[in-house]
């Protein structure tokens, strides 16, 4: 690369570093939802780009709310429509473990069947109820646009957003799961069920409220990248089969592990992409994912137990 | 010990089974349908062969791959590869700056033909590599993960992945492969022209007749001692392994059987549609072959067959008729089936002649003998999976 | 909508042609009676004394369902409007819609049944590439004729099917010849979906670039369908600093891709980027405010000004909401029904031989795109226009060509 | 000490730990030809542990294992069992859904292979020996019975029958007779007296009544080490022992 000057390659290098944290930010946030609901409660849910599609698609009716009624909202109904995005996937949860998911906790492989079929009616809903167009939500000028440190460099402020977002949701998370009490039950029952209920845990509400909590999460995920892409009835499931490798290629054990694998492969598909075409970009990330997991099939940071 | 009659055929129970479908396939399928709906009847007759293969991993082994889509897929693109060659004489692509290469390979400015198309040439070698191909791969993927005792969902997950990545590299490497419009405009093989009346008459046949020879090997192969292990496997993996069994030996064999007859599948397909493309390679039409499995019954042969029929059935009916239900449709049968029916058809139909055979028991015994005592041993095998919790 | 709506709103083609034919009503009902079913279906097909039917083969369903709409609807209108006028030879249009599910094997399923069991005159359908070329062999097979409407990669002449969309010359040479002029640009960073389409184009647009305009491309690259991460390729761009972009991004993909651009500091203010894959119906998705300044290059846009295409724009609106838009294969959709009537007409028969036969040659003056003709190629002649989009989603067009010869195998361009 | 006997397991410096806690730290072990030896120790001693390391269940941190001179460290499970070393679980472990016949049938160490299972035939050397061996665990009238509906006990048996076929030179049992009937226990005691000859066998067990009837010699495991070997009388007089189990 002799033909660009040192500030060049430094700008670019800065940018490109960016670029590879934004990509950790957006798979983390898909990751997050699903490591709680596979990680933690072992239910395979395919359904889960959907949830994320769900809160989407709330973001976009807030946004014609405030478009239609009321025009001066519109530079702050963005963060209203995330906490309704989490509202919307979270009772959609809800109602999904209720109706179905609870039947199924003993058969993670009859889980993953069920909720691609689930995955497809809430697909079709959407293209039912929203048409078979992506849609966009009006998002407010100061989400757009980017941020110049120096002349030649410049870090998009919906990167930034979403970073922050990323960042405050998993302490988020992490503050719930290892700092409340419904967090402290919710890992209980995942180690002993039995046990748990015999000490008086509601270990059926347990799993209720765990399961909403993941989709909740996939709704804000899904809010977020509002910012950075469309919105159509098949939007989910572009991004399912990335969650997945995320979370299994962390481990499902820990929290840690979700975040160090979005990490990996956040850096490494950017990186593959700027040296290598397109899609063979795209492959050689998820060939050497799933080589690595042929090595180490449990991910990279699952606990060795006795058995 | 069983005769290999028996083996074959599965008894008096099984020999009904047989001539049942025999005389759906071979008689009125074909006297009753045109031949065009006799064409789509074979279409679906190929993802049967999948159907059978998921039957022997999942049902009996206990693998769930979401990935045989690739390995129906590998054995269509090669059988497609020949074809293809076929149709690329020098005299038919000579519009083409470099006429003798398929058309494909032209527009991507290939200007000779990639050294691993030259022996899709030869016939034998295509026909082997339908087979090999599809197993070869599944032999690789299989040793790494069953070595290291990969299996349920992480299974499942990973095979996902692959089935991503192969339709991706397919996608991505146009010249070689088609990219996304995959091979198309098949018209001979050997000469014969697979698009007339005749000849898919001949390939509908040929396909029957091929998928209860495929259905009888495997009955042969569950009635002996691999039907044992592969019970005793689901069972209790770990027993089998300190009775001295290389358990992953088995799935890396069962899983490579199910590929090659996948690749089975594929080469139909492609002889009765015409074309491959990476669309039948990918996620969802792998997925989508599990369900018809899972609507036969994953654990009955004859269940995958009539799954496979079933709900492409339903899909071309439903979808000339009511296109926006049938995406609720299909969802919402995945649900009903993994939910209320975990052995589908075959499942529900077991329990049908179940209970009328014990009704006819009932009344040819005296009321008093209760055959209440013997209720569900024979069953349980079948609805083992399905207790809920 | 009532029939003296849409007689108003029929293309004007139509009208002249039934002024001189003395009383319009009376002479259309005539014209079944003119020509009796035995002579004008030698072949077996589904027409009675006063109906002719036809399919319509596109996505209802699936991940196409976005972009294929505008074409069912308009190829819908155009049937309706026919009708209302008396149909073709004096029998109403009747319908068979399938759907092919954005599913290629499903689309060949359909092509032959809607061949062989409806035994159809004619079938308006396909959208990609990939469920054209898989219906392509069932045509050629079973002699049916397919219309149509996509601006696609060419390579490709088939008796059975007539092309209303552009082929890949006529969309892109002129454009860059136009861009290359305006903006003295001499480097290209051509970036495209992955698959053959934007794969032919950009070839195509290589060899005009190197070859004819003297300039650099200085970056190709192909992203998978949906692929929604752009921050590595617009660093690339960054670096290597291209005069012009050439985008031929498809499908879902458009949305994150210019969004992220905007967000990177890439607009229409800085860059110069034309398109041939962005039409009024991708901008809806994607939303005007990103997109401003950008250029797109197509034959058609619903900002053009002339007295044929706003009759159009008002019918489609009356009829399918003021809200929807028309890109350019809607308006190619449109173009399909048109063009086999007129065919069907000067044959004077439904045979798809005859049909076929009376194809070359055929002009429509009353097409929103303005005049076009059918080359023996089964393409149009057609004319390239600029067009520079504005917040709203609509473009100013900038600039129109003559009009331009089809081509499907260009030489020198393979 | 009968010093002259040949030893057939080496067990050396063997040692495992989990996230730093040591199940089994520094373990010797020899176990003679012929030899019934007991393992007892309380909860958490690391018993199973040993069975798990001996039989390839778990892998060791360090250590060694000679097998009849053969190195057992890294083979894998199966290749161990074909080494001619049988394990019995704690919870029976058989094949519910096959009937005891083909339980036995499919312990049979022939066509262990795939290719090998493909072409395995009921020949009637097979027949015969199921039948000797269903004799030896009281369930030649049940053969045809399917796995699901023994008893506790009869479960027990089936399983090490099928240890049995595999006609092996090292059995481990992990605790066989717990479940079982006082009738069970007595023709247990029984098949275990007369299944040792000729081959060495582990046992662990709670029940010292039980151990004492059986047992040649009885090592004593707490918190991974040995603390006492030696006949049960030994053993039972070790203050150490006593301690252990009474301060536990």
């Amino acid at each position: 690369m002799g033909q660009y000057t040192a500030s060049e390659l430094w700008s670019i290098t800065a940018m490109q570093s960016f670029a590879g944290f934004s990509l950790f930010s957006v798979l983390l946030l898909m990751a997050l939802g699903l490591a709680i609901i596979f990680g933690q409660m072992g239910v395979v849910n395919l359904a889960h780009g959907e949830f994320m599609a769900l809160g989407a698609y709330t973001v976009y009716l807030c946004s014609q709310l405030a478009h239609n009624y009321a025009p001066a909202l519109i530079p702050v109904y963005f963060l209203f429509a995330i906490v309704a995005a989490f509202l919307a996937s979270a009772i959609a949860g809800l109602f999904v473990e209720w109706s179905l998911i609870r039947f199924l906790y003993k058969r993670p492989l009859d889980t993953l069947l069920a909720t691609w079929g689930l995955s497809l009616i809430m697909q079709q809903l959407f293209r039912t109820i929203f048409g078979a167009r992506e849609v966009t939500p009006t998002l407010p000028d100061w989400l757009m646009g980017s941020f110049k440190p120096s002349e030649s460099i410049d870090i998009p402020i919906n990167g930034v957003f979403v970073m922050a977002l990323t960042l405050a949701l998993t302490g988020g998370v992490w503050l719930f799961m290892y700092r409340s009490r419904l967090g402290l039950r919710m890992r209980a029952t995942v180690q002993n069920r039995n046990m748990s209920g015999a000490v008086g845990i509601n270990t059926r509400w347990v799993d209720r409220l765990t399961f909403a909590l993941g989709c909740g999460i996939a709704g804000v995920a899904g809010a977020a990248f509002t910012t950075i892409g469309s919105t159509g009835p098949d939007s989910g499931s572009r991004y399912i089969v990335d969650t997945f490798l995320v979370v299994v290629f962390g481990g499902t054990a820990s929290l840690l592990g979700t975040i160090a694998s979005a990490f990996g492969i956040a850096q490494a598909q950017s990186i593959f992409e700027f040296f290598l075409e397109g899609t063979m970009g795209k492959v050689a990330v998820l060939m050497t994912i799933v080589v690595i997991l042929m090595i180490r099939p449990k991910g990279l940071f699952a606990n060795k137990v006795r058995s | 010990m069983k005769t290999l009659f028996d083996r074959v055929f599965g008894g008096k129970h099984g020999l009904t089974s047989l001539a049942v479908l025999a005389l759906i396939l071979l008689a009125i399928l074909p006297l009753s349908l045109d031949i065009f709906r006799l064409n789509l009847v074979g279409k679906y007759l190929t993802y049967a062969f999948v159907g059978v293969g998921l039957v022997l991993l999942w049902g009996k082994a206990g693998v769930l791959s979401l990935g045989q889509g690739v390995f129906f897929g590998l054995g269509g693109y090669c059988m497609a590869m020949f074809l293809k060659l076929e149709a690329s004489d020098p005299i038919s692509t000579k519009i083409q700056s470099t006429p003798g290469i398929p058309d494909f390979m032209d527009w991507n400015q290939l200007k000779a033909l990639p050294a691993f198309w030259e022996p899709f040439h030869s016939f034998p070698f295509a026909s082997a590599a339908v087979l090999v191909v599809p197993a070869l791969l599944a032999f690789v993927i299989g040793l790494a993960m069953f070595k290291r005792r990969v299996g349920g969902v992480y299974f499942a997950v990973i095979t996902q992945a692959v089935a991503l990545i192969v339709s991706l590299a397919i996608d991505g490497n146009q010249g070689y492969t088609g990219g996304r419009n995959g091979i198309t405009d098949l018209r001979t093989l050997l000469g014969h022209d697979i698009r007339s009346q005749q000849a898919q008459y001949v390939l509908y046949f040929t396909t029957c007749v091929l998928l209860i020879g495929v259905i009888l090997l495997l009955q042969w192969m569950l009635s002996g001692k691999m039907g044992k292990i592969l019970l005793a496997m689901r069972d209790r993996e770990d027993r089998v392994r300190f009775s001295g069994y290389d358990v992953s030996a088995y799935k890396v064999f069962i899983f490579s059987l199910a590929a090659a007859l996948s690749g089975i599948g594929g080469a139909l397909f492609v002889l009765q549609v015409g074309f491959i493309s990476p669309s039948l390679v990918g996620i969802v039409p792998s997925i989508e072959m599990v369900i018809f499995t899972a609507v036969g019954g994953k654990l009955s042969l004859y269940g995958a067959v009539y799954g496979a029929l079933l709900v492409n059935t339903g899909k071309s009916l439903f979808s000339e008729n009511f296109p926006q239900l049938w995406l609720f449709m299909m969802g919402g049968l995945f649900i009903a089936v993994v939910v209320l029916f975990p052995n589908g058809v075959a499942g529900i139909w077991q329990n049908l002649t179940d209970k009328t055979s014990r009704w006819f028991a009932a009344r040819r015994k005296a009321p008093a003998t209760a055959p209440a005592v013997e209720v569900n041993v024979p069953v349980s095998l079948e609805t083992e999976t399905s207790k809920t919790p | 909508m009532t029939t003296s709506q849409q007689k108003m709103f029929a293309p004007l083609h139509t009208l002249r042609r039934a002024i001189p034919g003395l009383m319009l009503a009376t002479s259309l009902s005539l014209q079944a009676a003119d020509y009796p079913t035995a002579s004008v279906n030698t072949t077996g097909l589904s027409i009675t004394e006063t109906t002719v039917t036809v399919g319509q083969l596109h996505s209802a369903t699936g991940t196409m369902a976005i972009s294929e709409t505008g074409s069912i609807q308009a190829e819908q209108l155009a049937i309706d409007q026919i009708n209302a006028m008396g149909g073709v030879l004096g029998r109403q249009i009747k319908v068979i819609p399938e759907d092919g599910a954005s599913d290629w094997p499903t689309f060949a399923e359909k092509a032959k049944k809607l061949l062989v069991n409806d035994k159809v005159a004619t079938v308006f359908g396909c959208w990609t590439s990939a469920s054209r070329k898989a219906v392509l062999p069932v045509f050629e097979k079973e002699n049916g004729l397919l219309y149509y409407p996509t601006f696609y990669e060419g390579l490709e002449q088939s008796k059975n099917v007539i092309y209303t969309g552009q082929e890949a010359t006529q969309q892109i040479l002129a454009g860059l010849d136009w861009i290359a002029k305006e903006k003295s640009a001499k480097t290209f960073y051509l970036i495209g979906s992955d698959y053959i389409w934007p794969r032919t184009s950009a070839k195509i647009a290589r060899k005009h670039i190197e070859n004819k305009l003297g300039g650099k491309v200085v970056g190709e690259e192909f992203y998978a369908l949906g692929h929604t991460q752009f921050g590595s390729l617009i660093n690339k761009i960054k670096l290597k600093k291209p005069d012009v972009i050439y985008a031929i991004i498809v499908g879902g993909s458009n949305v994150s891709f210019y969004k992220q651009l905007k967000a990177a500091g890439i607009t229409g203010e800085n860059t110069t980027l034309i398109t041939i894959s962005v039409t009024e119906d991708e901008a809806l998705g994607i939303g005007g405010e990103n997109l401003v300044g950008f250029y797109s290059a197509m034959k058609y846009f619903q900002s053009l000004d002339n007295a044929n295409n706003l009759a159009f724009v008002k019918a489609f609106k009356a009829k399918y909401g003021e809200k929807s838009v028309i890109g350019d294969v809607t308006q190619a959709g449109y173009l399909g029904p048109w063009l086999w009537k007129a065919a069907v007409e000067k044959a004077g028969s439904f045979d798809v031989d005859k049909v076929t036969a009376a194809s070359p040659g055929l002009e429509l003056t009353t097409a929103p795109e303005g005049y076009v003709k059918l080359h023996p190629n089964h393409h149009l002649w057609s004319k390239l226009r600029i067009g520079q989009w504005k917040t709203d989603g609509q473009v100013k067009v900038l600039y129109e060509s003559a009009l331009i010869e089809p081509d499907p195998f260009p030489k020198g361009y393979q | 000490m009968s010093s002259k006997k040949e030893f057939i397991l080496y067990i050396e410096d063997l040692t495992v730990s989990f996230d730093g806690f040591k199940a089994v730290d520094g373990l010797n072990l020899y176990v003679e030809k012929d030899e019934l030896r007991v393992i007892i120790g309380p909860n958490g001693a690391g018993k199973t542990t040993v069975l798990d390391l001996i039989c390839g269940k778990t892998q060791p941190t360090s250590g060694s294992v000679l097998f009849k001179d053969k190195e057992l460290i890294g083979l894998s499970e199966h290749e161990i069992v074909r080494e001619g070393v049988g394990r019995k679980f704690q919870t029976p472990s058989i094949y519910e859904n096959l009937t005891v016949y083909e339980n036995l049938e499919v312990s049979y160490p022939s066509g262990r292979g795939v290719l090998g299972c493909l072409a395995f035939k009921r020949s009637p050397e097979v027949v015969a020996r199921i039948r000797e061996v269903a004799k030896e665990i009281y369930l030649d009238h049940l053969l045809d019975a399917e796995g699901a509906i023994l008893s506790h006990g009869q479960k027990q048996w089936l399983e090490i029958g099928m240890l049995l076929m595999q006609e092996p030179q090292l059995i481990m049992l992990d605790e066989p007779v717990a479940g079982m009937s006082p009738a069970e226990r007595e023709q247990t005691a029984a098949l275990l007296n007369r299944i040792s000859k000729g081959r060495a066998i582990i046992i662990i067990e709670h029940d010292m009544e039980f151990v004492s009837r059986i047992a040649h010699r009885v090592t004593v495991l707490h918190l991974g080490k040995i603390l006492a070997e030696g006949s049960m009388e030994q053993v039972q007089h070790n203050p150490k022992v006593i301690e252990v189990y009474l301060g536990h």
